[in-house]
């Protein structure tokens, strides 16, 4: 059981480096017919490369998920944002204590017509891990998001988060500094909202991290994101005691886009490219793109009552339970 | 969820002394009552504070509320005997107690839970919620139990307490919640978490309308319940010593740069963190409740 | 010059000493005739100390107003909200970092009905100062006066804030947590409140630590208490480099209640018990309750909007220029 | 109130150096131009920086916006050029410049300090308002000048600000702000104080009226400007290595218990801090503003 995409994606990068490398020879190749030899040997290549993908990613099962929606080449929340909108100026700060980097956001325009950008943002080396805290926001973060919600309630701004955290920061100085309140105070004022807001999980959906921003009037999840109440190791080290079993806990959990989709707790499932988002980037980030303008499109004409009972009521139906 | 399993059990048999020295063990030589949040049938039991482990006469801890008269620890109590505490005698319309979990995810082990906790606790979920009166005035409650899962938070409990808050709201009287809980319920997976976001919007709702909302911390109010519908209260009250977290201290520890306090994730904690407004002995609580309803929820009863 | 009010009122403290040594002989003494001889001392000694408070508080200089506002025996802000008002319920915490002991607040009730107090508070011993901080509030305090304030407003309460303040923190950790903020916050939510307030300035009303939580409809201010920009010392040693000029500056800077009022300022000067409020407390405060009954009876039939209206009209004609 | 008193003087003559390596100072043995906030009106002369001491080309130091091209230090520049450099060319329509202080208090020496500041600036108060366009986007303005008294807030100065955001409620633009100040106008002594929450107050309609509100902070901001209108802003974008603070240094250095960073009151450290949403550098100021009028006060200009 691989433990991370990296290890699992293994096979395949060497096929991708091998056909790289065989492209070098041929280039340097002087004699045609070797050349053309080459040339066929690629193709082949490529060729089983691709089946070799369309067999990984056809069928995922859950734990391949989890690895998928943390692989570090996933497309993270900039990169999208820097794709999709334009114009986006980054504001920051709670105006109470500090800055925080796990969560980025601010105006930008989406065709033209200003939308206020909230997301998780995780870094991809060492330093920059650090500096975004592993995409773990602090109460700081939360409290930036409700000020920047609060602007487009104020400004009229149609609201888009993307959500790509493992967790919220458990830290002692976070628990100090009321991480909790931060969340909840966070997801209360998205239900205040009375513009429409469009909520992206792109990656990790990781509990209460993740609902703090995901209180959309839509909630879209790429194909292969997860969404989980607990990460599947911890629900392992509780259940069976071994963490080691995430992969059990992850099935046992169903935080597949397509378990949520089912249960109806998620609005659209957004395809991404064969071999997943890392493997086309600017396609998943079309992808992503469409799904979200006809997200907004679906609401247009609301009023600011209808937009912000229907927010309600979508959330309101949440959950099984039987009575009489 | 549940990330620091919380000692679920209130009342143990005193060890044996080895020092006849030791006074209470020896002057009541009585029967010890087993584990248990029930109050006690047989009232000339002792019981050993989970604390302090001193023996007390059960006669003297029923009086005291459950708290210990030797070291005022609150112990864990039951939601019935909390509404017995808190609101007027024979007030409380308890409603929707036919809500029963179901087991969506058909998830490892759950449905046996579910049944044993029922056994157990005799309700179909930790929270008991419906209407009450406090001082003759009428509020919406409801009050979570530790003993039924932890008072894990499923789509019961967050329906319990989302319809309590709508309730408040369609009354037109202050919400009172009781929190009790290790935080969501894994084993209903998203539709627990999605229960933090429902549960929240409902107390949104009530405080744009104008309508107040008191939660009560006990011991413990952890994670997606203290994330959600807890912490977005009008006024918050904590029982003494009470563990309040977000994440279970082992993982906070893990995480910090920063020095653990002594009493980090204590109600005396989060109250020097400003995190909550008083923290109020069990013995004053159904007054200062009594207090702010009768303030802070003045302009429904006069509307 | 006196420094402190201790100083300043040490000849009338020997005088109060004597008569109450005076009568504890009076009492021991059993020859009638020596004891009726010591009682018309007393009473001699009486006059003449009464005669002496008349003296020294019927024409009290600027600096000397400076030294009586700050007295450590002036009743503060707990002494008035727990005689004035029934059922006061402290509440504490900004919900974000810390819980500040330099501001109180919570319901109460005035006569039945129920208002929202809030208002600095100082210590009287060493522990208590600390524990107040001088009554030198830090963000959290003025935080914790937003929330009350906000509660105040949603639950339709009247607002009554005490202030007694030498300043706000000047801590650095109240500088990283933003206490120019909270200042300004906070007068900007008792400038959105749609309930009457009345702020009463009742010791020090020092600078933007006092007019943080002052922005009430209506501003009273006790006979001896002051009002001021800026400390006296603090502007001598701007001024003429010669902090112990204080009672020059005082007298330049026009701190005393008669002087705002004159510069319509305050709307009305609650008169202190002869000696000033620590002489009689009970009488003080029985003075401060009447002059706020009376304050918000003038308030009675003002709907939501006329309020805010006459709040803003009330602090916008504040300040003095020519033009043209 | 100003309680740390920041360098007032922009350029000075440089020290003669007695390197004879250094070259800058060699290579332009001009005219060094003498201590002031005006633009130099003789092209050719020379400049020193304030903070590493080079001297500049004052055409490349007009050029460069008046920011060191050496160490990127950011000089106090006027309210003119200050407008000249972030709005539209002629777009600007002063207003309320007929507004000047009295002297309220009969305060020693302030007749004859305003005096000479207005006879120095030019100009009846520090603020300069009005109206002007962004990109041809309608703003209405006001302009603090570190130059005139150190900026402090008195009546007037509260007045042009009031009146700013007033006037931007009026025309249903965003109001932007630039901010200089040593704090209150302590020789109007409660008048001053008074002005924080007037300017507070105006603020706050503003945004109650849904209409974006913008500060900039530029060295210094201090005390009784950042603790009312300045900090209220929807958002606030500070020049680099402004001072920034409540209290001076020294206040909070004695007061403080903590360690006092490196960077102690400027703009990194607010930033750092969550004050303030960017640092932004002159050169890009005009762009930043841009795109928040644009973005933010969309909604003016399509209702
Ligand atoms: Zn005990
Ligand atoms: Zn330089």
């Amino acid at each position: 059981m691989a433990k991370t995409h990296k290890e699992w994606e293994k096979p395949l990068t060497e096929l991708d480096e091998g056909i790289v490398r065989l492209k070098e020879f041929a280039r340097r190749e002087t004699d045609p017919e070797k050349r053309s030899e080459l040339e066929l040997r690629i193709a082949d290549l490529e060729v089983r490369r691709n089946r070799y993908i369309q067999v990984m990613y056809s069928n995922l099962g859950p734990w391949e998920k989890v690895l998928v929606a943390r692989a570090e080449k996933r497309p993270y929340s900039l990169d999208y944002i820097q794709s999709i909108f334009s114009n986006f100026i980054e504001l920051d700060g709670d105006r109470r204590f500090g800055a925080d980097h796990a969560i980025v956001g601010g105006p930008a325009e989406l065709d033209g017509r200003p939308v206020m950008v909230v997301g998780h943002q995780k870094g991809r080396n060492i330093q920059e891990r650090q500096f975004r805290n592993f995409g773990m926001a602090k109460p700081e973060g939360y409290r930036k998001a409700i000020r920047l919600f609060d602007m487009a309630e104020r400004f009229r701004l149609p609201v888009v988060t993307f959500i790509d955290t493992p967790a919220a920061d458990p830290g002692v100085e976070s628990e100090g500094r009321g991480i909790s309140e931060a969340i909840a105070a966070c997801m209360a004022k998205m239900f205040s909202l009375s513009v429409p807001s469009v909520s992206i999980i792109i990656g990790e959906g990781g509990s209460g991290g993740a609902i703090g921003i995901a209180c959309g009037s839509k909630v879209l999840m790429q194909e292969h994101a997860i969404y989980s109440v607990i990460p599947p190791e911890g629900c392992a080290a509780i259940l069976w005691r071994a963490p080691e079993r995430g992969a059990d806990a992850a099935k046992a959990l169903r935080l597949t886009a397509q378990s949520a989709l089912e249960s109806q707790l998620i609005d659209v499932i957004i395809a991404e490219p064969m071999g997943g988002a890392h493997r086309d980037a600017p396609e998943a980030i079309s992808l992503v793109r469409e799904a979200l303008v006809a997200a907004m499109k679906e609401m247009k004409g609301q009023n600011s009552d209808e937009i912000r009972e229907n927010r309600y009521l979508r959330f309101r139906s949440m959950g099984q339970f039987s009575s009489g | 969820m549940l990330q620091r399993q919380p000692d679920s059990t209130l009342f143990r048999r005193p060890r044996r002394s080895s020092r006849p020295s030791e006074p209470t063990a020896n002057l009541h030589p009585g029967i010890l009552y087993p584990l248990s949040m029930k109050a006690p049938t047989r009232m000339e039991a002792f019981l050993q504070c989970v604390n302090c482990k001193k023996t007390i006469f059960s006669i003297d801890f029923e009086q005291s509320l459950r708290v210990c008269p030797y070291c005022g620890h609150h112990h864990r109590i039951t939601a019935e005997l909390r509404i017995q505490y808190t609101f007027d005698e024979g007030s409380f319309a308890e409603m929707d107690s036919d809500l029963r979990s179901v087991d969506p995810l058909q998830f490892p082990e759950y449905a046996e839970k579910l049944q044993v906790a029922v056994a157990k606790v005799g309700r179909n979920d930790g929270v008991m919620s419906g209407t009450a009166r406090i001082d003759e005035m009428a509020v919406a409650i409801a009050v979570a139990d530790f003993s039924f899962m932890g008072g894990s938070m499923g789509a019961v409990a967050g329906e319990k307490v989302t319809r309590t808050l709508e309730r408040a709201l369609q009354l037109r009287v202050p919400a009172i919640i009781f929190c009790a809980s290790g935080g969501a319920r894994m084993q209903e997976g998203l539709f627990s978490l999605m229960q933090m976001a429902k549960t929240t919007a409902a107390a949104e709702r009530l405080a744009e309308a104008g309508i107040p909302y008191f939660s009560v911390f006990t011991d413990p109010t952890m994670a997606g319940v203290l994330a959600s519908y807890a912490s977005v209260a009008d006024v918050i009250i904590c029982e003494p010593k009470a563990l309040i977290g977000f994440a279970g201290a082992r993982v906070s520890k893990q995480a910090g740069v920063g020095k653990v306090p002594d009493d980090f994730q204590t109600a005396e904690y989060v109250m020097h963190h400003g995190m909550i407004d008083r923290v109020v002995a069990r013995r004053e609580m159904r007054s200062v409740l009594t207090g702010l309803v009768r303030t802070l929820g003045h302009h429904l009863r006069v509307a």
